[in-house]
């Protein structure tokens, strides 16, 4: 294995948090799925906080692109920090737009499915509804972003396309406003 | 209470269009419609199952499913709201130790809201198996409470209870000109038809209903349609006054009854039709019986029947219809369509119901007031009303003053009569704003009271909703909001979608809960309302909410936190379920204030 | 003899009298976006999404006659931006899953919203309760799906002479309902051959244990958008 | 057994650490850890934290729409989820046997997961872990760190990703929750032209895949104690493995063995899992504890995925992955390895399996058949099996005679592994943590003990989430102390 000198870059980047709150991490795939152009990217893009970084909680940022909805009392609190940091905050993925499929046991009392899940669950020995403090609680419904702080942008898609997220991405970074033409606009 | 399903349906002689006032008897006899009644009701009336179900899901007053034996419904005008309504309303689901809405579990009482049963001058009001009660009082609840209790039959209960005031208060050219019953007839046969629908429209009289659409336009369309020639022509009595904070056509029925049954016969020599129909709101029960009374004593007299008044050929009678709660049936396209029975939803447009109407023939469909102000020009002619009034706006307008007024009632005025000096006779003080023609009327502030009531300016069909310096102009405005999404018929989506939308937001700002991006939202879904809804309903449901934006902005800015956006729900009641599912009550299973 | 035109976004659009605005328009190659018509029904006008202006005054295209000379604005701004409103008020009323929904790609809800660019449906959505109706042993109704066209109400009543569909509720309770004492689909008449499985522009009428058999790449929207697809086959896209 | 570090008993009086998230995994999760005053440890657990109930609102749906659905409880590894439902309801509509080009299409499918899953994870999110140490410089210790100090190892973790999610986008429709398999079969052939491209870069992506099981070899070689010893904790395995008793991710039967390698069971058809498995809840995780029932649940927990599957196996089918397991098995000389940080050599293994199967794929005529569905006589039920990227995966259903599905039972991979990783991250604080002021550094190496078993905690949270990492010192009273953010560059 060949090891290249490494060089903190010391040009002004644009930086960028992104997190999943109640989603798969598709939608985090999918901008992986920009393949090799992850390395042009890259040179022009700082990960803040990110689940391919270890920095845990976001600092000042540009951009922070959120997947997932909100389901519990951590994705809200979390969704408020990058609030906080981020300049920019986008909606990435059908779960943060609208709840996306989580959101199907919105109809349903969360007694009910913690109760369905834990204690009459099949297969399931001595069951009980985990009660501890560490545990974050669910909420009534599952959320979209927008119902609790304000969304600058929406990328629709579960996932959005790569072709979506870079058509984004490079909007943003050449400081256009996002535009997504034919085609890259999906809901599924 | 057996059924009778079949002597019902025979009293309305089987016929399907009858459907609505079937169903009226069928709740009256049973308290529900039963998915079986509907069934049979179907194939008994030879329509499809789901058009009978589709009715009874539609109008408010009826219901497929079991409510109490005692149906309470609390009248929820802003009106009633202002003057203790809500309090009320508390005291009684105390007293039963029920949520808004819910039946009891013995199946006793059921407590419920209703929209404005047009009882303003002497609200609070509520509904009791469809009889109406006024002037409510925490003593009034508490009786009302012990005859349930008590399971005491309704016609046993004190008549003290049923008694509604009339308050006349101030009367001009309508409401003081005597008239004989049969004089405007006689008057009408004598000019002949062609000339009676002239003299209507060089009276310049315009439709009271608030459109103010020219009658002697509307009838002559009517008398000319399908080439003038044969055909069944009908005559509508828009009875239906659902406006919230209008009461007048209740006391016109009451107190000038012949005077609008005269109209209508006028009418209907003009127009060359053989029959009348009125539609009256449900919330008036207190007037059916006179009704029909005075409907039978004219026939006697042979003002109604076969050649009225001795004029051959001149066969003319009035049938009586009583809505079902449904505030749209107000719009004359959906009150034909309530009229042959079905849900309410206002037709697509042209035709228009001068030509295409009840049963797709030529009708007219005319409020209370026009019709009983056509029977004073009939007898008295066209420039006894151009006498008063304004030059576009002709004759005087009935005003049903209510809110924060020392003496609410009816007002009677030459159109143009300055606002202020409505507040001046009923005696109000700090007026802070009046809502004029009900909510999607216009909403005046304090500095615009020199405006006046006329077609030119602010034009009205009859609501004169005061309210002072002391009020909540927002509370006022979500009651608006709350109203119209419970009346939206539905049919086409912006106005389904943005009356609870408007609803919602609005509920929000006046909790302190909202946000500036409620506030545009507001603002962009009631321009969507407007601009593409199916019917006035619509178009209108944005008005107070505009107004509001435009004229107390202050209000609005008081009840906004700084954020820009806010949660669209309450963060820490949304822990709740799974807080009681887990028995937590730990600092991580709360949001603290700061958060919430 | 010249035909009768009305002038749409500065072009000429000949049309046959009695005929509607939108008619004349998708006839003549010209997209207006909509939902709730269809070409072989009488239209009622109930979704608004083909509002247009006609000489100024914003109305449902497919309810309005065409009349000669008349001047209509479809393809601007502030139109598209008022119908993107509607297709959202649309996705804020009902649970529109689209990922897991068979529907997605043949769904004209969703091809409209791509048409108009709506990336969000930007209201809190209502996320009603609407139970779905597998009782009929082939079709499926997932009601959480329905705009309230009435399209199956007007093939099942008009072509089929069947009645199975009816709408009850009022307002934002208003609802889709089967002919049927219980409620349920199972004790209707309704048969797969008929008008009523064939008109639903979304994912509520389905033919059961059909769903996902078009693979991604070969649904109805996929190569070409609603609004090619629309003009190209007037006909066969109202179907 | 449980260790002792599972509850302390006097937890109030503890100092609290929090790992919050655990990062560079695929999900949400927090590490809590609590230490006396002299910072010994007492109690470590992984939290699972989001709950989203997919097993309850399946009910309801009708059948054919739950792969698709369920496909969004992972956008890492959805089509393991994919196939497992359709494997599930191939049982419901009586495809006893799928068409050939089916079931080769869906193995396609299924071996295209497995190596981008298993190139993500290595390249993407555990290389910088191996490549700079454990307590490197953290702004570093990331996938653009690696991209800049080994940028062809990088390069070719991203296009070994590439591949392997063209393959799915050929057999699904699209790279992240496609369609492609449904109940009975699939409904996408794969065409000439498709397969011809898939087999272009066919031999760089073999030849990339090798140099991957060269470099963990190597690494493994180049500190054989710390990856021998780092985590280790005994317990049994648990896979399927095909009906040969070779090593198959796609289709087979169960079997297990203890931790010194002797069957516990085996060939136990997928329907019949629930006799031999299990689960417990646990107060403080919204993910469950499943055992083997002859073992109990103190005993019975295991671990799954790679390192369990190339033990579990008589063999590997194909030849250049096979002989890679004979070196790992030679270097432990036979024993049975516990390691977690040998996951990483295993599950290098299993990608150059998965290139060398999909090359057979893409050579078999019969991959280009276009009979897709097959159909027999309907059934209630359905169990589907399959050795997902990171373990074995259990989807059970119940449709009704309306053909709504009435009861949905999920046991993931990463749940197996919840009371594997417990033990392991409880090891690894016993090794490294224990008396020590715990550092950045050292609460990565929590975390990596965690990722070496590649955790889906995206799957997991049908129950679940994501993992940063924050300190939180408490005194005995519960006050907040101090709070180290172990935020990369802010700690």
């Amino acid at each position: 294995m060949t090891r290249a000198a490494v060089e903190i870059p010391t040009k002004k980047k644009l930086r960028v948090a992104t997190t999943s709150l109640a989603g798969c991490f598709g939608c985090h795939m999918s901008l992986l799925d920009i393949d090799e152009r992850l390395v042009p990217l890259l040179e022009l893009v700082e990960l803040d906080a990110s689940p391919l970084t270890d920095i845990k909680h976001p600092g000042p940022c540009d951009l922070g692109l959120i997947e997932g909805g909100l389901c519990n009392a951590d994705n809200v609190r979390m969704l408020r920090v990058f609030r906080e940091q981020c300049k920019v905050l986008v909606a990435m993925g059908a779960c943060a737009i609208n709840g996306g499929l989580p959101a199907q046991r919105n109809h349903l009392d969360i007694r009910d499915c913690l109760q369905t899940v834990y204690l009459s669950g099949h297969g399931v020995e001595r069951g009980f509804i985990p009660n501890d403090p560490e545990l974050p609680l669910p909420l009534k419904q599952v959320h979209p972003l927008h119902d609790v702080v304000k969304i600058d942008y929406f990328l629709p898609g579960c996932p959005p396309s790569a072709e979506a997220i870079w058509q984004f991405l490079t909007d943003i970074i050449a400081g256009r406003t996002p535009h997504l033409g034919h085609g890259l606009i999906k809901y599924d | 209470m057996a059924l009778n399903l079949s002597a019902i349906v025979a009293r309305h002689g089987g016929d399907p269009s009858r459907l609505v006032q079937i169903l009226r008897d069928v709740m009256d006899a049973e308290g529900h419609v039963a998915p079986p009644v509907i069934t049979a009701l179907a194939s008994t009336l030879g329509v499809s199952r789901g058009q009978v179900e589709g009715v009874v899901g539609f109008y408010s007053f009826l219901d497929s499913e079991p409510r109490g034996k005692y149906r309470v419904l609390f009248s929820d005008n802003i009106t009633d709201e202002l003057s203790g309504g809500h309090e009320l309303r508390q005291r009684m689901l105390d007293a039963f130790r029920l949520e808004l809405g819910e039946v009891s579990r013995d199946g006793l009482v059921s407590i419920g809201a209703t929209s404005c049963t047009g009882l303003c001058d002497q609200g609070p009001a509520m509904l009791v198996n469809g009889r109406a009660i006024a002037r409510l009082t925490p003593a009034r609840i508490g009786a009302i409470a012990s005859l349930i209790r008590g399971e005491s039959p309704m016609d046993q209960w004190p008549d003290n209870l049923f008694v509604i005031d009339s308050h006349i208060e101030r009367k001009d050219l309508l409401l003081s000109t005597p008239l004989s019953p049969g004089e405007a007839i006689d008057a009408a046969i004598a000019r002949g038809a062609a000339a009676t629908i002239d003299e209507i429209a060089r009276s310049g009289l315009r439709g009271r209903g608030g459109a103010g659409f020219g009658t002697g336009q509307k009838w002559a369309a009517c008398a000319a349609a399908h080439g003038g020639g044969p055909a069944e022509r009908y005559v509508v009595c828009n009875a239906d006054e659902g406006e919230p904070g209008t009461f007048k056509d209740r006391e016109l029925f009451a107190h000038y009854t012949d005077l609008v049954l005269e109209g209508m016969t006028v009418a209907g020599f003009a127009v060359g039709a053989q029959k009348g129909l009125i539609y009256l709101r449900a919330e008036y029960p207190f007037l059916f019986a006179p009704l029909l009374a005075k409907l039978e004593e004219r026939r006697r007299a042979g003002l109604l029947g076969r050649d009225v008044r001795g004029a051959r050929g001149f066969d003319f009678d009035i049938e009586l219809h009583i809505g079902a709660g449904a505030y749209v049936c107000g719009e004359e396209s959906a009150l034909i369509e309530s009229l042959e029975g079905k849900r309410g939803i206002p037709r697509n447009r042209p035709p228009f119901p001068v030509t295409h109407g009840y049963k797709q023939q030529p009708t007219v469909v005319n409020n209370v007031e026009t019709l009983a102000v056509a029977a004073l020009i009939a007898k008295h002619g066209a420039d006894f009303l151009r006498a008063v009034g304004t030059a576009k706006s002709s004759g005087t307008k009935v005003l049903s003053v209510s809110g924060d007024v020392a003496r609410p009632g009816i007002y009677e005025y030459p159109f143009g009569v300055p606002v202020a000096r409505v507040l001046e006779d009923a005696g109000a003080r700090d007026t802070q704003a009046v809502q004029v023609g009900g909510p999607s009327g216009i909403l005046l502030g304090a500095n615009e009271l020199g405006r006046r009531i006329s077609f030119e300016d602010v034009p009205s069909a009859g609501a004169f909703m005061v309210f002072d310096t002391t009020r909540d102009m927002l509370a006022v405005v979500e009651n608006f909001t709350r109203f119209f999404a419970h009346e939206s018929c539905g049919f086409c989506t912006p106005c389904r979608v943005g009356t609870t939308l408007s609803a919602q937001m609005m509920k929000r700002l006046v909790a302190g809960k909202g946000s500036r991006r409620d506030m545009k939202d507001l603002a962009k879904v009631t321009q969507i309302m407007k601009a593409s809804s199916h019917c006035g309903l619509g178009h209108t449901a944005g008005n107070p909410v505009i107004d509001a934006l435009a004229k107390f902005r202050p209000s609005f800015d008081r009840k906004l936190r700084s954020l820009d956006v806010l949660p669209t729900f309450d963060l820490d009641e949304a822990l709740a379920p799974a807080r009681e599912a887990t028995a937590r009550d730990d600092a991580e299973a709360h949001f603290n204030e700061e958060e919430s | 003899m010249t035909a009768k035109t009305f002038q749409m976004d500065g072009h000429d659009v000949p049309f046959e009298e009695g005929q509607s605005i939108l008619a004349a328009a998708l006839a003549a190659g010209s997209y207006v976006p909509y939902l709730c018509y269809h070409a072989e029904f009488k239209p009622h006008g109930s979704c608004k999404v083909c509002t247009v202006k006609v000489n100024g005054r914003t109305q449902a295209s497919c309810t309005t006659p065409a009349r000669e000379g008349d001047v209509v604005e479809s393809n601007v701004d502030e139109l598209n931006e008022l119908r993107k409103n509607l297709v959202q008020f649309l996705f804020t009323e009902g649970n529109h899953f689209c990922p897991s929904c068979e529907a997605s790609g043949g769904c004209a809800l969703q091809a409209v919203g791509y048409e108009l660019g709506m990336t969000t449906a930007h209201y809190s959505p209502l996320f009603p309760d609407r139970p779905v109706d597998a009782s009929h042993p082939d079709v499926l109704l997932d009601f959480n799906r329905c705009i309230l066209c009435e399209l199956c109400v007007r093939a099942s009543s008009l072509v089929d002479g069947k009645n199975v569909f009816s709408l009850s509720g009022r307002g934002i309770t208003k609802h889709l309902i089967v002919n049927a004492e219980s409620g349920k689909l199972a004790d209707t008449t309704l048969s797969v051959e008929d008008k009523a499985m064939s008109v639903c522009p979304v994912g509520v009428i389905l033919r059961k244990r059909r769903g996902f058999k078009a693979p991604i790449g070969e649904r109805r929207y996929d190569a070409h958008s609603i609004s090619e697809v629309a003009v190209a086959h007037p006909e066969d896209e109202a179907k | 057994m449980h260790s002792p570090l599972d509850t302390a008993e006097h937890p109030e009086k503890l100092r609290r650490v929090v790992i919050e998230p655990v990062s560079r995994v695929e999900g949400h999760g927090k590490v809590t850890i609590l230490l006396d005053d002299q910072r010994k440890v007492h109690q470590v657990r992984l939290h699972i934290v989001e709950f989203r109930g997919f097993e309850r609102f399946i009910q309801g749906r009708p059948y054919w729409e739950v792969p698709v659905m369920v496909q969004r409880l992972c956008g890492i590894c959805p089509v393991s989820h994919h196939l497992a439902a359709s494997k599930a309801l191939d049982a419901v509509v009586g495809a006893r046997t799928l068409t050939p080009a089916a079931e080769r299409i869906r193995r396609l499918m299924h071996y295209g997961q497995i190596l981008q899953s298993h190139a993500l994870h290595f390249y993407h999110l555990a290389s910088p872990d191996l490549l700079f140490g454990f307590d490197a410089d953290p702004r570093k210790r990331n996938v653009v760190g690696v991209l800049a100090a080994y940028p062809d190892i990088a390069r070719q973790g991203v296009l070994l990703r590439k591949y392997g999610q063209e393959c799915i986008r050929v057999t699904a429709g699209k790279r992240v929750h496609g369609t492609g398999s449904i109940p009975g079969g699939v409904n996408k052939r794969v065409t000439a032209e498709e397969r011809d491209e898939l087999r272009r870069p066919l031999s760089d992506i073999r030849a990339w895949a090798q140099a991957g099981v060269a470099l963990v070899t190597e690494l493994h070689e180049h500190n054989r104690d710390l990856y021998e010893q780092f985590g280790t904790v005994k317990s049994s395995l648990l896979s399927i493995v095909g009906r040969d008793g070779k090593l198959d991710l796609y289709d087979g039967v169960l079997r297990a063995r203890d931790a010194q390698g002797a069957i516990i069971f085996d060939g136990v058809e997928p329907k019949d899992y629930h006799v031999q498995l299990r689960e417990n809840v646990r107060s403080w995780s919204y993910m469950k504890f499943p055992f083997i029932v002859s073992r109990g649940p103190e005993e019975g927990w295991y671990k799954v995925g790679p390192l369990a599957r190339i033990q579990n196996c008589d063999a590997i089918g194909t030849p250049l992955a096979e002989a890679a397991r004979q070196e790992l098995i030679a270097d432990s000389h036979g024993a049975i390895v516990h390691a977690p940080l040998v996951f990483h050599w295993a599950r290098m293994i299993e990608l150059l399996h998965a290139v060398e199967v999909i090359e057979g794929l893409l050579a078999d005529p019969a991959l280009l058949g276009d009979e897709l569905v097959a159909s027999g006589p309907r059934a209630r039920t359905g169990v589907g099996i399959i050795e997902a990227p990171r373990g074995t995966l259990i989807h059970q259903y119940e449709v009704d005679e309306h053909d709504l599905v009435t009861m949905c039972n999920l046991i993931v991979s990463t749940t197996h592994n919840n009371q594997a990783m417990n033990e392991a991250i409880r090891q690894v604080a016993r090794q490294h943590l224990d008396g020590h002021e715990p550092t950045e550094g050292l609460l990565n190496h929590i975390e990596v003990a965690i990722r070496a078993f590649d955790p889906c905690l995206s799957c997991a949270t049908h129950a679940l989430g994501k993992m940063p990492l924050a300190v939180e010192i408490v005194d005995a009273q519960g006050a907040l102390v101090e709070r180290l953010v172990r935020d990369g560059e802010r700690l």
